[in-house]
């Protein structure tokens, strides 16, 4: 069924759909409607499930590690400084290896306050130990939201569907519903390995050493950096892991595709721009118009940001004239963070692509898609003795 | 592709109901042959009162583009006295359509290159047993009249579907009415 | 009806601590931990933010406790055993208890607003917050319930300059089901006050005054004599709230017919802690806690009456 | 244990004796309960045990002659201290030979 509701609508469908068992939320725009939207769900009987109104965003993710811990499937979103106030509680979620699902509506980061988008919240929290997932409209919010549950139970790593805010929050578009029986038969019910309770008494997260320890039976028990070393490679799975589910996915309830980077034009570009969430989408049109123009202009979004699909974007990306990554975040004094990512990744092959790095949209600055085009045929002119470079879109000066 | 995108703004101030107005006006249009709707209202803070924008964009293709309109096809201004407060017709597409709610017919708007639409429809929702200041339903009977991509009939559904039965038929009416007592340039 | 007080020989003989666990010698928390998970019993969740309970109760892999307990950031007990709750709720599991267990710093300081919201919204949980009166497990530093001249590693001088928090009112003044204070050296006490918070629905809080003897700066043997002694000279009052109704409880309501307390200088000088009080300062506090007994004289007089 | 087994683990601690590993080497003092004093021992009936009630280490056992489990316990004195007959002292370690110690 097709409704035309606004992104935030759309995730709390998706969280219906999963059937959480308890929300926790705090309020903070532009994430507010989504879990009014749930407390909605909850108090007219539509969704079984418990939500606490909590006293902050610090309370909500620990009312949720909570739930996780004691077995049942939780949530929770944010943005921005809710974001960075559950800090702690990010990096503990995963160290507890707990299968949370969270959606982050992107928005900037004060000082000053800024109500508006841009991906500096989740960006800064990339190394939490979380798998960050970025969606470009709708359909994608919600579907990535669904799937977001069965990667994260089947990984027990926790997953951040992150999604602009405003841009996506707050527009209205068509997307599809799937149903519920559909949804069902896609996503177990929610098991973790860990659940307490008097048949499994146990002391989740205790104080680990550094070294490795003998444990009550005289086995070998790993110490703080074998868990760390685990989490690592077990995040890199997810790559694999999430196309499979993709897969599943696409057979159940019918829409899928390429879960990990998206392609648009791409096969002959010899320029492609770079970009996370709804801005990749808007490149499509971009180079649509720059096609018309002859410039040989391809698009990549990439979906999942963490783990970060090194190998999959080399392959996408060696032997290209340019690639032009377009952010709305920075790592202060050094560059996008998704530009430094990807310039890293494409060290190691042997026909590296100049790269242009262009900031744009902080705090919700404005941008039309001419201003992308011109940042293209920019970087496009460039002197290619000149090597890689970074620029402003829309910056007074 | 958004060269074929129909840009509708729409001004009105908050607890009026444009964004309302635009929802309903953008689900007659998926489902009457256009896929491509994005509908958003101005980004940030809402105050009841204050002058608000609504963006509404439609296409027979899908939409990429989700920036609020910089230059619209139609504007639709649902009370006129917001004309004192934004300027309306900014970036306003030469000979795009402007739709305004006034009493004051043709006299309320002097400006080259914009076909203006007036209705009464603060009297004409009130005729049609709406509270007085619900304006939103019958705007979209105007825009309808100005810009015919969506047959009435389908509006008037999607008026019913979104009031349901109590407060339908009131709210078709005043579309309805609206509809008729537009006056075209 | 009273319920019947439980007696040692009437306590489950069944452990749930395991000997040999990281507590100091002489640990007033130990006490209440082993005795209090007595009257808790295993069909229980835990929940621990940092503090001596966390070391107490072991480092991964092995734990002294034998119940669940789930560690979690130290703003966050109030909130995670919401969290807790809300799972059991949704499984329609009525029996388990969640039972947060913290010290005072995690509750009068870095928890008071994650506990402030759980009371606020009613949760179905009972917080125990074991009070040593300092950051013990960092080594001793103030805490918010840290009393007013005494010593600790960053108040090293002239001991703290501000009275602690009453944090047991501040619970009360929110209202929950249940509010009791509790003393170490009053085991049986806490037993019976835990077996009765679990015996309601809703918030209940016990606070409970427990003795460390390197932070409280004495000789371990005298750990739980000198606890003993905070409440038989008044400084220490043990009572219940219900219903907006506070009670003395008896080892504290027995004070009510003495003509005079025993001076509190007695309590005092059984620490290192206190020994920037001068006489006058001593003075003054033996005062304010003449005044409040008789408060609570005057009180069971006009009920009484 | 190679780390490829460690998927999906987190710290799970199980209960058991001695975490902080034989605590009774910690002990500076030994209680030493004299039977003759001692409420139940000599009454031969179950009463008193403050000292089981009282230890911080669960290192009293709950029987009439009260034993001290000395693997453990880490010489606190708290039970010496509440014994109502006072028929626990505490005896510097350095007194017992090693045989004792057995």
């Amino acid at each position: 069924m097709f409704v035309f509701e606004s992104g935030n609508v759309a995730a709390a469908g998706a969280v219906k759909l999963a059937r959480a068992k308890v929300i926790a939320a705090y309020p903070i725009t532009p994430q507010t409607p989504l879990t009014e939207k749930l407390s909605e769900y909850v108090d007219n009987g539509t969704m079984e499930a418990e939500y606490v109104a909590v006293e902050s965003e610090h309370s909500a993710l620990a009312v949720c590690i909570g739930a996780l811990s004691a077995g049942s499937r939780a949530f929770t979103a944010t943005s921005s400084h809710g974001l960075l106030y559950m800090a702690e509680q990010l990096h503990w979620t995963a160290g507890a290896r707990l299968p949370m699902v969270m959606c982050v509506v992107n928005r900037a980061v004060g000082a000053p306050f800024s109500i508006w988008n841009d991906h500096q919240d989740s960006i800064s929290q990339r190394d939490a130990g979380w798998i960050q997932i970025y969606v470009a409209d709708h359909q994608e919010i919600l579907d990535a939201t669904i799937k977001a549950f069965r990667l994260a139970e089947e990984l027990c790593i926790p997953v951040m569907v992150c999604y602009d805010g405003y841009y996506l929050s707050h527009t209205y578009m068509p997307y599809e519903v799937p149903e519920q029986s559909a949804v069902d038969a896609f996503l177990p019910p929610y098991s973790y390995r860990h659940t307490l309770g008097p048949d499994n008494p146990a002391s989740l997260n205790t104080v680990t050493l550094p070294g490795g320890r003998l444990d009550i039976h005289g086995e070998f028990a790993p110490g703080y950096m074998e868990l760390r070393h685990s989490l690592d490679l077990e995040m890199k799975r997810a790559i694999d892991i999430y196309t499979r589910i993709d897969g599943e996915f696409a057979k159940t309830v019918g829409r899928g595709g390429s879960p990990i980077v998206q392609t648009h034009l791409c096969d002959d570009a010899e320029y492609v721009a770079v970009a996370l969430g709804s801005m990749a989408s808007q490149l499509k049109d971009v180079a649509d118009t720059l096609r018309e123009e002859g410039l040989a202009v391809g698009v990549l979004a990439v979906s999942m940001y963490r783990p970060f699909p090194g190998e999959i974007l080399t392959a996408a990306l060696a032997g290209r004239k340019r690639v032009i990554v377009f952010e709305k975040a920075l790592s202060f004094g050094q560059s996008g963070a998704l530009y430094s990512d990807l310039r890293a990744a494409l060290y190691s092959c042997d026909t590296k692509p100049i790269m242009s790095n262009y900031i744009l949209g902080l705090g919700g600055r404005s941008y039309k898609s001419s201003d992308f085009c011109e940042a293209i045929r920019q970087s496009v002119a460039r002197d290619s003795a000149c090597g890689d470079h970074m620029g402003w879109i829309g910056l007074n000066r | 592709m958004h060269d074929e995108t129909i840009q509708i703004r729409w001004h009105g101030r908050g607890g009026q109901g444009a964004i309302t107005a635009a929802k309903i006006f953008a689900q007659a249009a998926f489902t009457h042959g256009f896929p491509g709707v994005v509908m958003a209202p101005s980004f940030g803070t809402e105050r009841r009162g204050a002058p608000v924008e609504v963006s509404l964009k439609i296409s027979k293709t899908k939409i990429n583009d989700l920036c609020p309109i910089e230059s619209p096809d139609v504007v639709v201004v649902l009370d006129d006295s917001i004309l004192r407060d934004a300027d309306v017709t900014a970036g306003i597409k030469p000979g795009g359509i402007l739709v305004i709610n006034t009493p004051k017919g043709r006299a309320v708007y002097r400006g080259a290159n914009v076909k203006l639409a007036t209705a009464d429809v603060t009297h004409l929702a009130e005729q049609a047993g709406l509270r007085r200041g619900i304006v939103n339903t019958g705007i979209i009977g105007a825009l309808a009249r100005a810009l015919p991509i969506v047959p009435l009939a389908a509006l008037l559904d999607a008026i019913g579907t979104e009031f349901g039965a109590q407060r339908a038929a009131a709210n078709i009416e005043a579309a309805r009415l609206t509809h008729e007592h537009t006056e075209m340039e | 009806m009273e319920a019947k007080k439980t007696q040692i020989l009437d306590l489950c003989d069944e452990e749930l601590v395991h000997p040999g666990n990281r507590g100091c010698a002489g640990c007033g928390l130990n006490i209440l931990y082993r005795i209090g998970l007595k009257a808790i019993g295993e069909d229980a969740i835990l929940v621990v933010p940092p503090s001596c309970l966390t070391v107490v109760q072991g480092l991964y892999p092995i734990t002294c406790s034998q119940v669940s307990v789930l560690n979690v950031t130290f703003a966050s007990t109030a909130a995670a055993a919401s969290g807790v709750r809300a799972a059991l709720r949704a499984q329609n599991n009525d029996h388990t208890k969640v039972v947060a267990w913290a010290g005072d710093g995690g509750t009068a300081d870095i928890g008071l607003q994650a506990l402030s919201g759980a009371i606020e919204r009613g949760e179905d949980i009972l917080y125990i917050c074991y009070d040593n009166e300092a950051y013990m497990n960092t080594g001793v530093q103030r805490s918010g319930t840290t009393p007013r001249g005494v010593l600790t590693a960053n108040t090293s001088i002239g001991g703290k300059r501000e009275r602690g928090k009453d944090v047991a009112a501040i619970v009360a003044a929110h209202n929950p089901a249940y509010v009791a204070t509790c003393s170490a050296a009053y085991p049986l006490d806490f037993h019976d006050k835990i077996a009765k918070a679990l015996s309601m629905k809703g918030f209940k809080y016990i606070h409970a005054h427990t003795p460390c003897p390197p932070g409280w700066q004495m000789e371990e043997r005298i750990a739980v004599s000198v606890a003993r002694l905070a409440v038989t000279t008044g400084l220490y009052v043990l009572y219940e709230i219900e219903n907006g109704q506070m009670k003395l409880s008896e080892p504290s309501a027995k004070l009510l017919g003495k003509k005079k307390l025993p001076p509190v200088s007695q309590y005092m000088q059984a620490q290192g802690r206190f020994r920037a009080l001068t006489p006058a300062d001593i003075d003054s506090i033996q005062n304010e806690i003449d005044t409040k007994w008789a408060g609570y004289r005057r009180q069971m007089t006009s009920a009484a009456a | 244990m190679a780390t490829d087994d460690l998927r999906v683990l987190t710290s799970d601690s199980h209960a058991g004796p001695g975490d902080a590993g034989r605590t009774g080497s910690w002990r500076v003092l030994r209680p030493v309960i004299d039977y003759a004093k001692c409420a139940p021992a000599k009454s031969g009936k179950p009463s008193c045990f403050y000292c089981w009630l009282y230890c911080p280490d669960t290192v009293v056992s709950k029987t009439l002659q009260p034993q001290i489990d000395l693997t453990y316990c880490k010489g606190c004195g708290i039970c010496a201290e509440e014994c109502p007959p006072g028929a626990i002292t505490m005896v510097e370690e350095s007194k017992f030979s090693d045989e004792d110690n057995r």
